[in-house]
């Protein structure tokens, strides 16, 4: 018997994701550049959801690197000095990251817009400076930062199996809680909130707590995207707070669809594999021209990103028919 | 630029980690480049005899782009290892690319030649096997070592001569540095060795500047405050033109100034103009100044095949790479094989006649410990040519393989106390 | 229940709310008039929390909630219609009546009941089945009306603050909605509204304010005002005469 | 250590002169605002264009480069005036800071196209008055400063005199005041756009030019910090606001070089926005914006 | 002089007008009359050009003017007194006034909008944010008038005016349109406009439903109830 939910399509397709996403260890087989290829793609969705998951409550950040990093930080550095196991140091980083992303998040309830993308932004410049200071260095390596444990230690056998399925797991289930938590009465406040402060809070909203979680967990799924990269790596640096790490979510987002758990996924994943077909081409300054034609043209004519692209096909075509007719 | 994928016997493939975009992209031109020369000179002569074919066979280069980036880095290196399936990397140069994609060569046991990395946060790692990963380049202690006994040995002496200054009164050093891992590397080590070998040495100021950044006018300025008799900068050839002129125009910083190697190119020279007159470099590869002795005429011929392949002035970074190249052939010569335990384990004992750069010893070794290779370092101070309208590089120090003397211009004025 | 005490509100050198006071008694409607920009909609919104008064209080059984925000006197049980319903675009006219009955005054119902409910609340104002799950950005005038009205329902408030709903209404539809005001207020709310039709607020009103110019200026009961000079000659107009039904 | 008079002056100099390029860019990005209710982010590139227009020039020309704005503000003109018809306007209304999304692709665009063309190497000129210095009595200082902080008044002062006493300058006021009530002017506001973008650009265009003649080096990648502190800088002086933008820019220069002074320049990025998020704490709509809504 | 011929307007999915046609003939105040939402402002911003017609054609003295920008609308002569005014608030009176005259770049008449508001004299140096309602509105049509329209549209001219200016706004009205102004007015202080104006129009729901001379208009009964209150 086929379960409720499965009858609707985009479960199915959710599903058929998750299987190939399982099989494609299978698929790839020992190439080592194939998995890395993934396991990045896996990490950034993870981090575009949880950018992602901010839109919903109406607020923008500019800066979520700062997130990433302070995660792939305070994860490592809880797992070295403390010794408990690297994957609840992650989340126990995550937490703490979470804690400062609430924080951050108090200067910015009552900024919006413009206002609020710039202070992120800031926040991320700030939080490098403050990581690289020296009174800081002896803990967090300064600039040359400092090795971090692997997820899963190369000695155990089958490791390059295990990090992808464990990364794999945490992505699910990150967008099966970011889509647990839309489909509650927490999403629906968080929708209200979005689309109109004031009629939220004649609701009996009050909007400060609930953008004050959005903001949490969207910086809590970060930090933990942030530790599985410096994991995988095997090293942190402080350029993990750049720029680039803070606009790549944004891209992967807006191209594959704001406002929709499916967007990032399949932002990241169309991005991502367009940059290494580019790369495999031989291209190097054309691959970031590509990218922002592309950004570009998304917006202007997919406003609602390459999810709706099947929907928009179909809306062409009905015009041109209509218009036979 | 990929090349076709040949018979792993019949050709040996080298990847080459390189900067192709990115900011860093303009030193990534030229490490692939420098390599690229290198593989077809060797291929030139037949390739590398390898004792296993018994035969000669060629170098095949295969580019690794880490687009300046951590996750570029990662992703070029695992293709380069497991797609590529190259026998041997070269090249890598930020330290933060190059940390964030040596555990998986740890993992694959690949030898890689790094010329980049200079941070001993690199190279000194003891978290993962470095084991596979030999370093040709002077790790930041060695060049600063070297800034520091210069300015100990020659400066020190001149100037307190010159002006009569009291023996017991200790040089007043400036520091202004790259706020990154190669700047405060560089104050780390100038500090520590200072101090290490109790050098009447006092260091008077040490300013920070962002990466990239063209505005160092208060930077100066408060340098200028502290009375200097010489800054110690530590900067990206971007960011020494502008230094120096700022330093000598528009703060009127009557001092000189030391800077090193990575900015001994030929835009600095052409860059800087007459403001650039006097000025120190510490330095290992130049393309004016050329040491005399054993390497010189290969030297020479490098420069001269890179300008006509090229056109242009093959870099510090290209050299180092160059000699990467063939220090990969020799390894695997002598290893009579392209197995990478058996190529590793030649490289480490690899002995070998230094090429275009002066290396300790005038052998190419890497050192038991961490696998580092040693280069004598030698610092130019810049003169005006007339015939040029640019000012050029002059070795002035050490004493072996001096060109000129030392010389304090005119305007020098030490500093005070 | 409600007591408004000598509040003033302005807006940069506009004096919009002048020394207001104004009571309202448990089960009453009160109909609050006057010209445009009298300042009816800035009272209310100081009533609801949109905006605090620069002074004077506000009391909501005897509980000073002049410096309560929108949310805070929503779960205390005075529920508003905004003059001009923008609501929630991108939701669903179910959604949006939803979420005020799951966050509404105090009772935390489950999902489920609340969706129930807030159908109930829809249903009950007369919203058209059929556009429950339109968006509400698409929605006409009548129809935003409407979800405001069953928002504000929703909440289980114990008082009403309803701002021209009724506005654009034809006289049938009119008399409907009349129906419901009184339906309300026999279940025991509590209803101020502003109303710039005077029929409706004469056959619904118990008592009704009148504001001119930020003051009040008129009070009693709508025959009263109705024959209120100063009523007339700023208001009504001097040709106006109330006419007996 | 003992601060001295002129070594204090000498730090508020180059503030002032830190300013004048942030003040450019910034009026310029509020200029756009005010009309279009739009953030260019990627104003840093046109910055950027700036410098290598001055650059190609000069190298060509071997005019003085100080001649070149003359060639640098109406080549950004139009380079301004295409980006804002094919990437701007089919956006405009839209919302959603979709400007924002669609600057990040076109900083990506005209980088790496600009990268392409001319290599990404660091490139730089030198000024003919460089060797000549002015005595200001405390502090000596180079006349390029001088003749910059002049460029930028004479800018400012003709941006005025354009804004308030021509047709169309009184046009663009309008029509950030309120583009429908201009648009029952007989404006047309759409030109207005164009206008209004090719300035901001051509002022970004000049503080290139003025960037390069100062002997700051530059390459493609150069105009973003400069841009991400000029949005700083507007939404600190208060979005659309001219004189907010003036303010701001002398405010994050005087503050930038005096923490580079005492902190060290490691901090001098991080101030700006540690000033900013003290400001927008304070007032959420920064020093001269108004409370909207 | 305005001719509207079977307009349809939608914003995105929610259609707000139904085949509506309206004719203005020269030298005539028509009233437009509605209640809220009914779509009157919808219909003249699309006579404007500000919103886009789904179908239907305008024609202006005779030359279509549908799909139009604003600007070239204007340029016709025909001219708008928004309901919201759209001031330009910081600058002065005599700033905003001047712009009137942006077409024909010249202040020509900028003395006789004084004569007609002798208010706005006084206050010409003020910024036009800092104006009361009235004065607001009065600038607003003087405005208007600066670029020397044949045809001018009031929308609710009285919003937000005190019964004092309700007066001399209308009156103004009047004024303008025996000096041979044609004016379409919409307004929902029923009663005095139809008593100055020839004929008026009824719009509900975004249908015209009845139209005709305006004094027959106030004895209808359907107006009488609906609009008049009694
Ligand atoms: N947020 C605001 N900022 C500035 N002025 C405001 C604001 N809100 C209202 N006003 C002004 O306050 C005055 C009173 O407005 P209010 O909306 O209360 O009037 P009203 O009586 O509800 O009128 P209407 O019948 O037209 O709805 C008006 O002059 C209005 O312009
Ligand atoms: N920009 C818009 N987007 C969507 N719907 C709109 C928009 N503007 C107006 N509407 C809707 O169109 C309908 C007609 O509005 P319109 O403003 O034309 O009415 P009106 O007759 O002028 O009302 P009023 O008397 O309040 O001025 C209303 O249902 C309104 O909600
Ligand atoms: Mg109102
Ligand atoms: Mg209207």
């Amino acid at each position: 018997m086929i379960p409720q939910f499965l009858q609707e399509r985009r479960y199915q397709f959710a599903v058929l994701a998750f299987i190939v996403a399982i099989l494609l260890p299978v698929i790839v087989g020992s190439n080592q550049y194939y998995r890395t290829v993934l396991i990045l793609m896996l990490i950034f969705i993870i981090y575009a959801s949880a950018w992602n998951f901010l839109t919903f409550s109406g607020q923008g950040s500019l800066g979520h690197a700062a997130f990433f990093g302070l995660g792939g930080y305070f994860s490592s550095l809880i797992a070295i000095n403390s010794g408990i196991p690297l994957i609840i140091a992650v989340f126990a980083g995550a937490c703490v990251t979470a804690g400062i992303g609430v924080l951050i998040g108090m200067t910015c309830v009552r900024l919006r817009e413009w206002f609020l993308a710039m202070v992120t932004f800031g926040f991320a410049v700030i939080i490098q400076t403050l990581i690289v200071i020296s009174q800081l260095s002896p803990i967090t390596g300064g600039w040359d930062g400092f090795a971090v444990p692997k997820l899963i230690p190369s000695s155990i056998p089958g490791s390059p199996n295990l990090e992808y399925y464990g990364i794999l797991a945490i992505a699910v289930g990150s967008i099966l809680v970011f889509h647990l938590l839309l489909k509650s009465k927490i999403g629906l406040a968080l929708a209200a909130i979005r689309e109109n402060e004031m009629e939220a809070k004649a609701s009996g909203i009050n909007p400060v707590p609930f953008k004050l979680f959005a903001f949490g967990i969207s910086s809590f799924i970060t930090a933990i995207a942030g530790a599985l990269e410096v994991c995988h790596f095997g090293y942190i640096s402080p350029e993990i707070f750049g720029t680039d790490i803070s606009f790549w979510p944004i891209i992967y987002s807006i191209t594959g669809g704001l406002g929709t758990l499916a967007g990032p996924i399949i932002g990241t994943i169309v991005i991502s594999l367009l940059w290494e077909g580019l790369n495999a081409l031989g291209f190097t300054y054309e691959r970031f021209i590509v990218i922002g034609i592309l950004l570009i043209l998304t917006i202007i004519f997919l406003p609602k990103g390459l999810v709706s692209l099947p929907e928009r096909l179909q809306y062409l075509k009905r015009i041109k028919t209509g218009d036979e007719k | 630029t990929e090349q076709p994928a040949s018979e792993s016997a019949e050709s040996i493939k080298i990847g080459v980690v390189a900067s192709m975009s990115g900011p860093a992209s303009t030193t990534g031109k030229d490490i692939w480049q420098s390599a690229e020369l290198a593989a077809q000179e060797i291929n030139a002569q037949g390739g590398v005899f390898v004792k296993d074919l018994n035969k000669k066979i060629p170098i095949t280069l295969v580019q690794g782009d880490d687009e300046s980036t951590r996750e570029g880095g990662i992703k070029a290196v695992s293709k380069l290892i497991t797609q590529d399936n190259v026998d041997l990397l070269v090249g890598g140069y930020s330290s933060a690319v190059v940390s964030a994609h040596q555990s998986i060569v740890a993992d694959n046991k690949v030898p890689y030649i790094i010329s980049g990395g200079s941070s001993t946060s690199v190279s000194h790692r003891d978290d993962i096997d470095t084991s596979y990963m030999f370093f040709h380049r002077p790790n930041t202690d060695d060049s600063a070592k070297a800034s520091i006994l210069f300015i100990d040995e020659m400066v020190r002496p001149e100037i307190y001569k010159k002006f009569n200054l009291p023996d017991d009164r200790p040089l007043r050093l400036a520091l202004i540095f790259q706020d990154s891992p190669f700047g405060k590397g560089q104050q780390g080590a100038v500090r520590n060795l200072t101090q290490d070998l109790n050098l009447p040495i006092e260091i008077v100021a040490e300013e920070t500047f962002k990466m990239g950044e063209s505005d160092f006018r208060t930077a100066l300025t408060s340098v200028k405050a502290k009375k200097p008799d010489i800054i110690y900068a530590v900067t990206f050839l971007n960011e020494l033109i502008p230094l120096t002129q700022q330093a000598r125009r528009d703060v009127g910083l009557d001092t000189l100034i030391l800077s090193i190697e990575n900015n001994d190119d030929p835009d600095y020279y052409s860059g800087v103009g007459a403001l650039g007159d006097y000025t120190l470099m510490e330095s290992r590869f130049s393309p004016y100044a050329i040491p005399k002795g054993s390497t010189s005429e290969r030297t020479k011929k490098f420069l001269e095949d890179f300008q006509t392949k090229y056109g242009g002035f093959a870099g510090m970074m290209g050299a180092a790479t160059y000699e990467s190249v063939y220090i990969a052939a020799k390894a695997i010569e002598n290893a009579g094989t392209v197995q990478k335990d058996a190529v590793r384990k030649a490289l480490s004992e690899i002995s070998m006649d230094h090429m275009i750069e002066v290396m300790k010893d005038q052998v190419i070794r890497f050192s038991p410990d961490y696998q580092e290779s040693s280069f004598d370092l030698y610092v130019e101070q810049m003169k005006m040519d007339p015939a040029v309208g640019e000012i050029r590089p002059h070795i002035v120090w050490p004493e072996s393989i001096r060109e000129t003397g030392f010389v304090i211009p005119d305007w020098y004025q030490p500093g005070s106390p | 229940m409600l007591n408004v005490k000598c509040v003033s509100k302005s807006f940069g050198g506009l004096q919009a709310v002048r020394n207001v006071d104004m009571t309202l008694r448990e089960g009453e409607i009160l109909g609050l008039v006057g010209p445009n920009g009298a300042g009816k909609t800035t009272l209310l919104n100081m009533i609801s929390g949109v905006c605090r008064p620069d002074a004077g209080g506000i009391y909501f059984e005897e509980e000073n909630i002049t410096r309560l925000t929108l949310d805070a006197i929503c779960k205390r049980g005075i529920a508003k219609t905004f003059q001009h319903p923008r609501s929630f675009p991108g939701l669903s006219a179910k959604e949006g009546v939803l979420i005020s009955a799951l966050y509404g005054n105090g009772h935390k119902p489950g999902m489920k009941q609340a969706q129930v409910e807030a159908i109930e609340c829809l249903q009950r104002v007369g919203f058209p089945d059929e556009k429950l799950d339109c968006p509400l950005g698409t929605l006409n005038t009548i129809d935003l009306r409407k979800t405001q009205l069953a928002r504000a329902l929703a909440s289980k408030p114990k008082m009403l603050l309803l701002d021209e709903i009724m506005t654009g209404l034809t006289p049938s539809e009119g008399k409907e909605a009349i129906k419901l005001i009184r339906s309300l207020r026999d279940e025991g709310l509590t209803i101020l509204m502003i109303e710039h039709v005077m029929k409706i607020i004469m056959e619904v009103s118990d008592r009704v304010v009148v504001l001119d110019q930020g003051e009040k200026i008129a009070e009693g009961t709508p025959r009263e005002v109705a024959a209120d000079e100063r009523v007339i000659e700023s208001y009504l107009g001097e040709q106006y005469h109330f006419q007996e039904h | 250590m003992d601060l001295h008079i002129d070594i204090i002056t000498q730090v508020l100099f180059w503030g002032l002169y830190t300013g004048c390029i942030y003040i450019l860019l910034a009026t310029g990005l509020n200029l756009i605002f005010g009309v279009m209710k739009i953030v260019n982010f990627a104003h840093g590139e046109f910055l950027m264009l700036g410098t290598y227009i001055t650059f190609f020039l000069f190298v060509m020309s071997g005019f003085n480069p100080y001649v070149l704005l003359c060639a640098s503000i109406p080549l950004l003109v139009v380079i301004g005036v295409i980006v804002e018809r094919l990437c701007f306007r089919p956006i405009l209304g839209t919302g959603k800071l979709n400007e924002i999304f669609v600057s990040i692709g076109l900083i990506y665009i005209i980088q790496n196209l600009v990268a392409r063309i001319w290599t990404d190497e660091w490139k730089t000129i030198q000024s003919p008055f460089r060797d000549i210095s002015v005595d200001l009595g405390v502090i000596q200082v180079p006349l390029d400063y001088l003749i910059i902080m002049a460029v930028t008044a004479i800018l400012l002062i003709s941006l005025y005199i354009f804004l308030h006493h021509t047709w169309t300058g009184q046009a663009i006021r309008a029509t950030s005041q309120d583009r429908k009530g201009a648009m029952l002017m007989g404006i047309n506001v759409e030109r207005m756009d164009m206008v209004t973008f090719g300035i901001g650009a051509a002022l970004a265009g000049a503080a290139g030019t003025l960037w390069a003649v100062s002997g700051q080096v530059f390459n493609p990648y150069m105009g973003s910090i400069p841009a991400i502190k000029a949005f700083a800088i507007i939404i600190l002086g208060g979005l659309g606001s001219i004189p907010g933008a003036i303010v701001g820019g002398l405010a994050v220069g005087l503050v930038e070089n005096g923490t580079a002074f005492t902190l060290g320049g490691a901090w001098k990025d991080a101030v700006s926005f540690i000033l900013l998020i003290i400001v927008l704490i304070i007032r959420p709509t920064g020093l001269f914006g108004e409370d909207s809504e | 002089m305005l001719n509207i011929q079977n307009l349809t307007v939608s914003y995105s999915h929610l259609q707000v007008l139904w085949d509506v046609s309206l004719e203005v003939k020269k030298g005539e105040i028509v009233t437009l009359i509605g209640s809220n939402g009914s779509g009157k402002t919808t219909l003249v911003s699309s006579v404007m050009g500000f919103v886009p017609a789904s179908s239907g054609t305008i024609t202006f003295a005779d030359t279509p003017i549908t799909g139009l920008p604003t600007y070239e609308i204007v340029h016709h002569h025909l001219n708008l007194v928004p309901e919201t005014r759209k001031l330009f608030g910081k600058m002065t009176v005599r700033e905003n006034l001047m712009l009137g005259s942006y077409m024909n770049h010249k202040d020509f008449d900028i003395e006789y909008i004084y004569s007609l508001f002798p208010i706005l004299q006084e206050r010409q140096d003020q910024y036009a944010g800092t104006l009361s309602g009235g004065e607001q509105q009065m600038l607003a049509i003087g405005r208007c008038l600066m670029s020397g329209p044949e045809m001018i549209i009031l929308d609710e001219p009285s919003l937000g005016l005190s019964p004092k200016y309700v007066h001399t706004v209308l009156d103004t009205i009047n004024a303008l349109n025996k000096e041979g102004l044609t004016i379409l007015l919409v307004e929902q202080n029923v009663k005095r406009a139809l008593e100055i104006s020839h004929r008026a129009y009824i719009i509900e729901n975004g249908r015209i439903v009845l139209s005709g001379p305006a004094d027959k208009m106030l004895h209808d009964p359907h107006v009488k109830e609906a609009y008049l209150g009694m």
